[in-house]
């Protein structure tokens, strides 16, 4: 006799515990739902988001802040950073090429920590990397060159940090 | 039991079957055991509730190919007495061949296979010593220290 | 290996029905096998004669290529040997190289270290849980811990811009502090997911069909789990204390309060639960660590260079979301390690699969594959 | 008012018939016509189907689903049908081509061929057979045809043991399948679907109402019938990727495909019939005065929304397991009910 009651016991607990779950399902039904609809919905990425690398290039003085310390070049874990400086008139280094390769970075954000100038940066508004052509990945200053916008700018009573910080310890 | 004491007590224990005892840089107990003596000493550290090392944590090789051997790691640890043991046992590397410790804990089955697998080591009386990592028709050993293959090795600046 | 299941069955191991053996090769692109594991089955009928798990089809050597990368850029290739669970390996790496170096992070990194390891925990879980009920079948779960986790992900790329591979936590301290607005965002998604882990045990765990398709089934006993290197929750819902973070304490966690959450029948359902409890452990120990928190420095003073010194060598372990992920580093006075070995969770836990499943049907693969929790790129590395 | 509607189309016809010389083959034209109609109906009505599903499964689990063709992407399944109809056909080499190319067909039309017995409105009802649950059930098992054939001819491994489990599985749930309607048959004394609902008429209940258990376990065997999860163990792609039909594609995957959704709807009309009342008003809403035909589509709707929400809430059972809840536990309480049934017919005496 106690094996038939806990045999409809069971079915009974069991067909509970279904209601159940279905309850949680149902009530999401008429729940407002989770999704974005990407292209058309754009959600702005936190700053400190590592988007994209851009070499930040300055209006007024018409350069790239970069000198071609090579920091970044040596702290970058796959060497995707292959760059060229000369010392120009002035005695000051200057880079003449810089090109990074997308394909094999893995945004791990060595290089802008690195960088002592001011040179490189995480730039969380751009974000749309894919490309059609597996040659794109492979960018030159001109791609990389972002005109920061002002109110981006560090103060000028806080300066930008000037570290010449070997790979991995952090700026 | 601390690290100390665990030094001292191997070190009495099993004075015939170890060639040396060290407390390492980081507190760490460190036994280089006479080869011959392997098998003995791993299954006195397993079943010896003294010791009561049940779990083989890790099982790997070092290689050093200015000593001209390969020393194949054991890490230990006991689940009731919360201590570890570093195991370790130098084979050739010209002909590197070590017995294997898998009837005494299951779990060294895979660790030595990829120890097989990626520096060569070949572990007698294993039951089921294929290549898990590499393709079958893989010829070299990769973690071994002059391992070359143009292609494979991206060298940092 | 005899099989032993098989020839209880049926004396002397040959069929009485003169059946053939049936071999069905699972993967290495297969709906269940949680990336390209490859799974190849010997079947009689329904019934599993042998699983055998070919691996490699993820081999990265990240072992050999930390050989030739500095201690710091070791890190950023930590965040690909355990991709759903970066963080942790993020700080056994860089917690091995601390105890390699002798050095130690301020007491604000450690406290921030505890919180993202823990809320990396909730993710890792989470996901868990959507795979292991999509294994048998129950596609919603997986949908409602995505939603989860995602809120997780926003968290973390708040704080270091990233959402999977996060090179946050750094030899030495953390990468950067957290925004002012963390804590109270994380605190109100604290609140948010609790009331959640009580609607995912109202879909699961006492559904008849799942306590069906988990309980009794792939049941490990706690010799056999030690014995082959189980570890983890995995083990721990066979009644095994095998907690790191109790039974060797890193960061703080001896200064918390949690308990370990342990289960005795050590079947799939058994390893269910011990994650699904400790969800909610993990939602305690980041509201503790939030208490906690206090103003400081997050990073110590590194050298130039990092070296290690000569002849040094660390076997370190941490509790990752999957179990023991120990990390074995030697050094040779050298900036770059001298050997490198990752020992993870997964592939110790991946083992025993043919032992768990010989003498079950063909979805219990799926079941037990699902209820180990193994992350192929952690198995392959 | 069905009754008028099939005055009125029948008249048309008629008219049709005699401007086009074709009066005296109209009785087999009427068939056609009959045939014709509700296959696009159905047709039609399977695609709204499959909508339904991605969006009632996407709003469970808190997304969108469909919403790029048509409004509220309701033209997603015309997509997709022209997608896969326009798709190559790739099949196996080694296949076994004759049972290879039948499948998908005696899959699609196995179950479309249910439809025709069920009554829409009074007296709209394409065959009006007099053994009309018999034909049902009869109809229905040719599916396991289909699917064993296909599983065998696919040359494929995951397919045979997606073909086997589906012939076990729908063996074992052809028993309590019809067990669940024997009871009505006991009370009404009828195998025809329109007497049954105009017993239930007649009555002033629904048979839900003394009869919910013999409800539920034929909503369970027909979920099982129509390999839908929690049943779904022929497909159960996360063990054998697509089951019996891993390797069909293009048109032919499109036939069993829909032959899955027809087998629903089949179910869900009979449910509906028996159980709900077929074409009767819901209680209390009488007043609306709406068509029969439009209280049938919505008990259909009803219990196919419950299939669904099955489908997207549980766990999928294991072979064995599902053997079990078929022969332990749906068979001991049909045949329970049937018993109880029994002894209160004869009480009240009301039996045929």
């Amino acid at each position: 006799m106690g094996a038939i009651f806990t045999y409809f016991k069971n079915i009974l607990t069991g067909f509970w515990n279904l209601l159940l779950g279905l309850s949680v399902t149902t009530k999401y039904l008429f729940k407002k739902t989770n999704t974005q609809q990407y292209p058309e919905e754009k959600m702005p990425l936190p700053a400190r988001s590592r988007s994209m690398i851009k070499l930040i290039y300055d209006g007024e003085k018409d350069q790239f802040n970069c000198v071609a310390c090579m920091m970044c070049a040596k702290a970058c874990p796959n060497s995707c950073i292959k760059l060229e400086g000369v010392r120009g008139p002035d005695g000051k280094r200057r880079m003449t090429t810089f090109k990074l390769d997308f394909s094999t970075c893995i945004f791990c954000g060595y290089c802008v920590e690195a960088c002592g100038f001011d040179a490189l940066t995480f730039v969380s508004e751009e974000y749309e990397n894919s490309v059609y052509k597996r040659g794109s990945l492979l960018q030159d200053e001109q791609a990389m060159k972002w005109n920061r916008p002002a109110h981006l700018a560090p103060k000028p009573e806080e300066p930008a940090k000037v570290e010449a910080a070997p790979a991995g310890a952090k700026a | 039991m601390t690290n100390e004491e665990l030094k001292s007590k191997i070190e009495s224990d099993f004075k015939d079957k170890i060639l040396s005892v060290v407390l390492s840089g980081q507190k760490e107990v460190l036994v280089t055991v006479k080869p011959e003596a392997y098998i003995a000493l791993c299954r006195d550290l397993k079943t010896k509730p003294d010791y009561d090392f049940q779990h083989l944590s890790c099982l790997t090789a070092v290689d050093y190919p200015k000593e001209n051997k390969i020393t194949v790691v054991c890490h230990l640890w006991s689940y009731k007495k919360c201590h570890q043991l570093t195991v370790k046992l130098d084979v050739d590397r010209a002909n590197p061949k070590a017995p294997t410790v898998e009837p005494i804990w299951k779990a060294a089955n895979w660790f030595e296979r990829e120890v097989f697998d990626l520096y060569g080591v070949v572990f007698e009386g294993h039951p089921d010593l294929r290549r898990i990592m590499m393709p079958e028709d893989y010829a070299k050993f990769p973690l071994r220290k002059d391992f070359t293959d143009d292609g494979f090795i991206i060298k940092p600046n | 290996m005899t099989d032993l299941l098989l020839s209880q069955i049926k004396p002397g191991g040959e069929s009485p029905f003169g059946t053939d053996e049936y071999v069905v090769n699972m993967g290495p692109q297969h709906p269940a096998t949680h990336g390209v594991l490859r799974l190849v089955v010997k079947l009689d009928g329904e019934t599993v004669k042998e699983t055998m798990p070919v691996l490699g089809y993820l081999h990265r050597s990240i072992e050999k290529i930390c050989e030739n990368r500095t201690y710091p850029q070791c890190i950023t290739y930590t965040d690909r040997v355990d991709y759903v669970s970066a963080m942790s390996v993020n700080l056994a790496f860089a917690l091995a190289t601390e105890r390699l170096m002798g050095l130690e992070a301020p007491p604000r990194a450690q406290w921030l270290r505890m919180i993202f390891v823990e809320l990396q925990r909730l993710a890792s879980h989470l996901l868990w849980m959507g795979a292991f009920a999509g294994d048998i079948g129950a596609l919603t779960p997986f949908l409602y811990g995505l939603r989860e986790r995602e809120r997780i992900l926003d968290l973390f790329e708040m704080t270091c811009g990233q959402r999977l591979t996060y090179n946050y936590i750094r030899i030495g301290g953390v990468m950067i502090d957290i925004l002012p607005e963390f804590i109270p965002k994380c605190k109100a998604f604290l609140d948010y997911f609790e009331p959640r882990i009580v609607e995912y045990e109202e879909l699961l765990t006492y559904n008849p069909i799942f306590l069906e398709r988990t309980k009794g089934v792939g049941v490990i006993s706690a010799e056999v789990g030690i014995n082959s290197g189980v570890c983890g929750p995995s083990l721990r819902g066979s009644g095994v204390s095998c907690d790191v973070r109790k039974q060797q304490p890193y960061l703080f966690y001896d200064q918390v309060k949690f308990t370990e959450c342990l289960q005795n029948d050590g079947d799939c359902w058994a390893r269910y639960r011990v994650r699904m409890d400790e969800l909610r452990e993990s939602i305690s120990i980041v509201r503790q660590c939030l208490e906690r928190l206090e103003p400081g420095p997050i990073e110590t003073k590194l050298p130039p260079i990092l070296k290690a010194p000569p002849a040094s060598e660390i076997y370190s372990r941490i509790e990752s979301s999957r179990g023991e992920m120990g990390i074995y580093l030697v050094g040779d006075g050298t900036a770059k390690p001298y050997k490198a070995k990752y020992r993870c969770a997964s592939f110790s836990n991946t083992f025993v699969l043919d032992q768990l499943t010989r003498g079950w049907k063909v979805a219990d693969i799926m079941a037990v594959l699902g209820s180990l929790d193994m992350i192929v790129p952690e198995v392959d590395r | 008012m069905g009754d008028q509607i099939v005055q009125w189309v029948a008249g048309l016809l008629r008219q049709a018939y005699a401007m086009l010389g074709l009066s005296p083959i109209a009785g087999i034209l009427d068939r056609i016509v009959c045939a014709v109609a509700m296959f696009g109906f159905v047709s039609v009505f399977v695609m709204f189907l499959v909508w339904m599903e991605r969006k009632v499964s996407a709003h469970m689990q808190s997304r969108i689903g469909p919403n790029r063709v048509g409004p509220f992407g309701l033209l997603q399944t015309l997509a997709d049908a022209v997608k896969l109809t326009t798709k190559e056909d790739v099949h196996p080499v080694k296949r076994d081509k004759i049972p290879y190319f039948i499948a998908p067909i005696l899959a699609f039309v196995a179950t479309f061929m249910g439809m025709v017995v069920v009554p829409f409105d009074n007296k709209v009802v394409v065959a009006d057979l007099n053994i009309g649950v018999l034909y049902i059930i009869a109809i229905t098992s040719f599916t396991v045809i289909a699917i064993l054939s296909a599983g065998w001819s696919s040359n494929n491994k995951y397919s045979l043991l997606g073909g086997f489990r589906s012939a076990a599985q729908i063996v074992s749930y052809e028993v309590p399948l019809v067990l669940s309607i024997v009871p009505i048959i006991m009370i009404t004394g009828k195998l025809n679907f329109s007497s049954i609902v105009q017993y239930q008429q007649q009555a002033g209940y629904w048979f839900v109402v003394p009869q919910f258990v013999a409800f539920f376990t034929f909503i369970a065997s027909a979920t099982a019938e129509a390999n839908r999860a929690p049943f779904d163990i022929p497909e159960a792609e996360s063990e054998l990727t697509g089951g019996f039909h891993t390797e069909y594609s293009g048109v032919k995957f499109a036939m069993f495909f829909l032959g899955e959704y027809v087998a629903v709807v089949v179910s869900s009309a009979v449910a509906a019939t028996i159980f709900l009342g077929g074409w009767l008003p819901l209680p209390f809403f009488g007043f609306l005065h709406l068509p029969g035909f439009i209280w049938f589509m919505a008990k259909v709707l009803f219990i196919i929304y419950l299939i669904m929400a099955f489908r997207w809430t549980f766990p999928r059972l294991r072979v064995d397991q599902l053997m079990d809840f078929g022969w332990k536990v749906l068979i001991p309480i049909t045949i329970l009910n049937i018993l109880i049934t029994g002894f209160v017919v004869l009480l009240l005496g009301k039996g045929a």
